[in-house]
């Protein structure tokens, strides 16, 4: 399966990293996350001339095939930057969802247009993004003569405002199934939610005998959502363990910096000591989300177990270093100005998303069977 | 616990407040008439521990209570000045007659607006480092710097403000202590926004204010000294305050908790994971609750009490516990903000919220160096700083 | 109910405070703690002398009739000086519950010999101890021609060893009742456990017919245990902030004369932070005892609520401060010699007896009707 | 992760050794023979990495590993000493050439008794403050003080020691590092009985103890900087321990993780709250394995890792925690103690040994210093007594 070697992985992640850094500081993410989509375009367009939004689409679709390890590389930059965007949710669920569900026609039509950034697309499954949230009524979905029809709706989709087209898995007759519907279709309502962390966007979805197209699926709709969801976590767990050393990084320079007492804050223990323990933080989570990158790529059956690890351990230490590095900066990351609560926005965003630690925790005592 | 005054006293007093109040008081938790705190001023209890010259009655402490509690009774503002008016006990401490004469009585009646000038972006935790410096120029002070984390600023008619006025003199030593005022061209008020996204607080630019000699309080360069004295009104007056009935945060009966509220509503409080953390926050506060009463009867005692000084580091704990509590009780719904959605805007907004207190007034850490050193007796770290002209420290 | 004037408990607390300052530094404690009984018999003598064996006993039966705010205040300072001995289970639990059964005959022979020191007195109830851990076949009384008899076997019995009398809580037919079973009685088998705490003695009791005599009780009998447990667990979470202060004073006072790197320990913030964050702990404890003691004797209705805050606080802030206090000496208190791990010991058993914090904050919860 | 050497010489390496130990060794797993030791060392894969005239053959790492792959495939000892042996690598990096002809192939055939004589009662944290005396007289020192936390002192021959040697120099500046003959009249070793009730370690006191001027370690003033060369050979061999298997506690695959059979027993995994306070420790001691396997490939790619010394902090915390659940779940079973109560005796126990680890070793503070100073570069506190002759440093 992974077609990159780690030279390969390297090189791409080296090749975000610069872009993120020239082309996407905090200030753009700012601007970005300020505007109704938060999405800063001309980014997202950089992203697909790398071929970066393709990473989860194999190369006969236009993508670079790449495997969980280099989508949680990627994601350590995107943590890292703190990118506007619907990477995780186009780039990395859609497209692993349409991999997986496998249907010929459909991925060969959407796949390209994803990997090559002019197509955005966001999956609806209730209880995925928030999971333990049941909110609303579950999607259905019937067929009528004119082809198959949802109602429902879904609350907490990510970044389905601003998505050309959706995924949405409804229950049928049959059992449940993933439905294409397009993002202008008929009796499809889009109602944003306003979010703590401005660099999210969700929405509720609200179905009306929208018209939808069935997706073809090779193999159980659980079974390719499940895998879709796992490369999620780990992707997310990317992102977190990426945000977090980040957030220590600039912690530790301003404690390098400060002067207080004429000598650096960092020169006192409880500033020292705080950073010592947020390292430890830092490189667990690291360790967690490359290990569940590791064995998801090589199909291990301990996956789902490192899956729950990293997004329980990705999840607590995001939140706890950000919060952290607010109190070891002071006054200053009481501003707005200061990115610091931007970070800690993310981390409590992500630590919701796809299930919370406390989730995971239980989760991964059941993979272990305790 | 017996009075060592006499009975009689007492109770004259708390006749005559009583038939004051009687007189003048609108009735009970009535909203203040227009001019009230004048009236309080001149009916001298405002301020009764004050000698008589500055409106006061020269009463003790026990008898001082007597007419705090009365205004109390009845929901009256105004007393009690002696100890809560940080601007007008400062003043009176260490100003000058012509400043006394001017304000003592302006800040009683509660007309003056004031504001602090203390911390700057580079003098956080190490307020003696402040750069904002006060040269002397014939009859006044030159101001030049600049101060953050100011309330009030855009309406205050004073600020409090430290400036350094030597800088060949150790830290300590080079600083002077002013009423500057506010309402002239070289004061520049910019509000800050916070991480809440309210704007509470100002960034204050200062570009050759002028400060009268008779401003200044204490000698130009025993600035610190003042400090020492405005901080411990500060403490004084928050310890009162957190003391007092508080909604919401901090403390509470338990039985109607809000935190117990929100987690009835969301259900949770049928999940035994988070009936133990719901638990334990509830205990904390409870437990602030007893010690700031045990505090207010060592106080009452005439005992000094370290339980005061843990108050602001345990409400510190207590804010940043209830936030996380109150996330996990929401789960995702915490993603949410804004007014459409107030369980999730309140539960994020006290996340950021409770760095206010747990990094403003001094930061936890500075607030675990204070309880060290002047609690427990904890000798202090080195000061490489000390004794240096200040010239030469090395500073943000 | 208190006959005590703030005075008078001010000066029984610091006769008891000289005494075990005199006659019970750590090195008797010790002494005491290897002995089979676990008793200092001497200083129970001058406990006697001083009436405060009787603390819990009414005038009218020799004792001094102190309430719940004196006993509190007496245990601070049993804590404070770790002192080995039946105090808590004889003189306050066995005499608080012989006072609330209010058996005229019973109370008239036992108490003023309880109270003379010349009696010791254990109490066997099923699941008091160690709430929520049931153990063995719970006691079961039968009325036989001969009188009582009592059947079954109670475990985690508090210095049951030295005791000359126990009172057992056994079923009857019409409901649980308490029994007075002499120490050396036919069918009573005492086998003592090892503990971890060597100040504390626990032993499993056997019952095979073995004779009793019924205590009369002018209430229910689950009401006056009720009284008794309460008015016990004020007294341990006295005993719990004394000794949680008194490690607190030990370790402070170490970090002020021991020196590194030139300079007092205690100078550094690694140490005087923990010791102010383990301030907060002990005056909270000390806070949440007394306002258990006062609520009980004045016999509010909230006191139930306030002894499981108590319970809770101080069980968890004596593991803490006790805890961390080793930590903060280092090697030293890693000896034997160092008396710094007797208070740890100390302050396990006191978190497991009579409930643990997470059982007492469970029952705060429900005395809150939340 | 391709080798830059030619992977014929790989191949030809691992054959001799395969031969080697086919012919030498008794078979998988099996007990060592009378003198195999010996034996590894004559065969020259005791130190492969060193030169040939200390039986070493000056491999590379990477062939190394592979002579300690081998010897660890069928269960043989002896290997890779050049990584693992404190006493011997030590010497050979600073020892004079009397004592390394004396002692360093002993040392590799196991054959002298080593004990370690840094810490005193008066120097902890704070190694450099040591007042144990050398003293220099003729052809040897004369060595009086007290020294702690001493493993195997009582059979010992040899003790790595620190001690004063010039009392004017700053307290770095005047220490000697000496290989102490043990068993002489001046060395009386007293059992140190630990909070556990067992006695590992001894206290060492030293009374006019006699040392050879050979068995002194570079520069008799330079003892700190042989000291910091030992110290990095210890902290090697730990890594190398911490990673290697270990039953019981700190690092184990989760599904047999002995907390969660301890908890399955119990009847705890049935407990929602204790599921979740098992869940975070199994976690802890996952992520510690993670973190280990990072350190090591790091440490294959021959870039260092900040993960190394992450493991001592992290493994603190995962034992002080591990007893800490542990405790939840046994409840009141956990008062009991002694041989018929394994469970409680096992968790008191580990109550009580996890500071064996959070102080010894250097204390989690120390941990922390270290951590935030080597790793992160955050700057040094102010050391007031670094430059001031050791006479004058103020001491416990």
């Amino acid at each position: 399966m992974p077609t990159f070697s780690a030279e390969d992985r390297t090189s791409v992640r080296d090749g975000v990293a610069r872009l993120f850094a020239e082309r996407s500081p905090l200030s753009s993410v700012r601007s970005a996350m300020e505007t109704a989509t938060g999405i800063d375009a001309d980014l997202w367009q950089e992203l697909a001339a790398m071929g970066v939004l393709g990473v989860a689409v194999p190369e006969r679709f236009g993508g670079i095939g790449g495997d969980a390890v280099l989508i949680e590389a990627l994601m350590e930059e995107v943590g890292a930057a703190l990118v506007c965007g619907p990477f995780l949710s186009s780039a990395v669920f859609a497209a692993a969802l349409l991999e997986n569900l496998g249907d010929a026609e459909i991925s060969a039509k959407l796949l390209p247009q994803m990997a090559a950034g002019s197509l955005i697309a966001a999956v609806a499954v209730q209880d995925a993004a928030a999971a333990g949230t049941q909110s609303g009524v579950a999607p259905k979905a019937r067929q009528k003569a004119s082809g198959w029809r949802i109602e429902g709706e879904v609350a907490y989709v990510i970044h389905a405002d601003a998505a050309h087209i959706l995924l949405v898995a409804a229950e049928t007759s049959e059992g449940l199934r993933v439905f294409l519907v397009e993002g202008n279709a008929h009796g499809l309502a889009r109602s944003p939610l306003s979010t703590f962390d401005k660099t999210l966007r969700l929405s509720r979805l609200r179905f009306d005998a929208t018209p939808a197209r069935r997706i073809e699926a090779r193999r159980e709709t659980t079974e390719a959502l499940a895998n879709a969801l796992d490369l999620v976590r780990v992707a997310l767990a990317g992102e977190q363990a990426g945000g977090a050393r980040r957030v220590l990084d600039i912690t530790v320079d301003y404690a390098k910096s400060r002067i207080q007492f004429g000598r650096p804050i960092g020169s006192f223990q409880a500033i020292k000591h705080m950073a010592a323990d947020l390292l430890l933080e830092v490189e667990s989570a690291t360790s967690a989300a490359r290990e569940a990158a590791r064995l998801l790529s090589m199909g291990s059956a301990s996956a789902g177990a490192a899956v729950s690890l990293a997004a329980s351990a990705c999840g607590d230490a995001f939140v706890k270093v950000t919060a952290d590095a607010i109190q070891m900066h002071g006054g200053i990351a009481f501003t707005w100005d200061h990115d610091a609560h931007l970070y800690l926005r993310r981390a409590r965003a992500d630590a919701q998303l796809f299930g919370t630690p406390a989730f995971h925790r239980e989760q991964y005592l059941r993979a272990m069977g305790a | 616990m017996t009075s060592q005054t006499p009975r009689g006293s007492q109770e004259a007093l708390r006749d005559e407040v009583r038939a004051w109040l009687h007189a003048n008081w609108p009735g009970r938790d009535r909203e203040a008439p227009h001019g009230w705190l004048a009236k309080v001023v001149e009916g001298r209890w405002a301020v009764p521990r004050w000698p008589a010259v500055w409106m006061g009655r020269d009463l003790d402490d026990e008898h001082a209570r007597i007419v705090e509690s009365e205004f109390a009774a009845v929901g009256a503002p105004g007393a009690g000045q002696d100890r809560t008016n940080l601007w007008a006990n400062t003043l009176l401490a260490r100003g000058t007659d012509a400043l006394k004469e001017k304000l003592v009585l302006p800040l009683l009646r509660g007309e003056v607006g004031m504001c602090l000038l203390y911390s700057e972006p580079g003098a956080g935790s190490d307020l003696a480092s402040v750069r904002t410096r006060a040269d002397r120029q014939g009859d006044h002070f030159r101001v030049n710097g600049q101060k953050v984390w100011t309330s009030f600023a855009a309406t205050a008619d004073y600020g409090m403000l430290i400036a350094r006025t030597d800088w060949d003199a150790p830290k300590h030593k080079g600083i002077g202590f002013f009423f500057l005022p506010m309402k002239q061209p070289g004061v520049q008020v910019r509000p800050l926004r916070q991480i809440t996204g309210e704007s509470q607080f100002n960034e204050v630019f200062l570009t050759d204010a002028v400060c009268p000699q008779e401003n200044l309080l204490g000698e130009a360069t025993d600035g610190w000294g003042v400090l020492q004295t405005a901080l411990a009104y500060e403490r004084s007056a928050m310890g009162e305050a957190a003391r007092g009935p508080r909604r919401g945060m901090g403390q509470s009966a338990p039985a109607d908790d809000p935190l117990i509220a929100l987690a009835r509503e969301a259900g949770a409080m049928e999940d035994p994971v988070l009936r133990q953390e719901i638990a334990k926050v509830v205990i904390l506060k409870r437990l602030n609750t007893l010690n700031a009463t045990r505090a207010k009867a060592d106080m009452r005692q005439g005992t000094s009490s370290s339980l005061m000084s843990l108050g602001k580091l345990a409400m510190s704990r207590i804010l940043h516990e209830e936030a996380r509590v109150r996330t996990l009780i929401l789960g995702a719904e915490s993603l949410l903000d804004g007014p459409d959605h107030p369980r999730a805007d309140d539960t994020n907004f006290l996340t950021l919220n409770a760095y206010f207190t747990s990094i403003g007034g001094g930061t936890d850490q500075i607030q675990r160096n204070i309880i060290g050193e002047r609690v427990l007796g904890l000798p202090k770290e080195p000061e490489i700083d000390r004794d240096v002209p200040f010239r030469a420290v090395r500073t943000s």
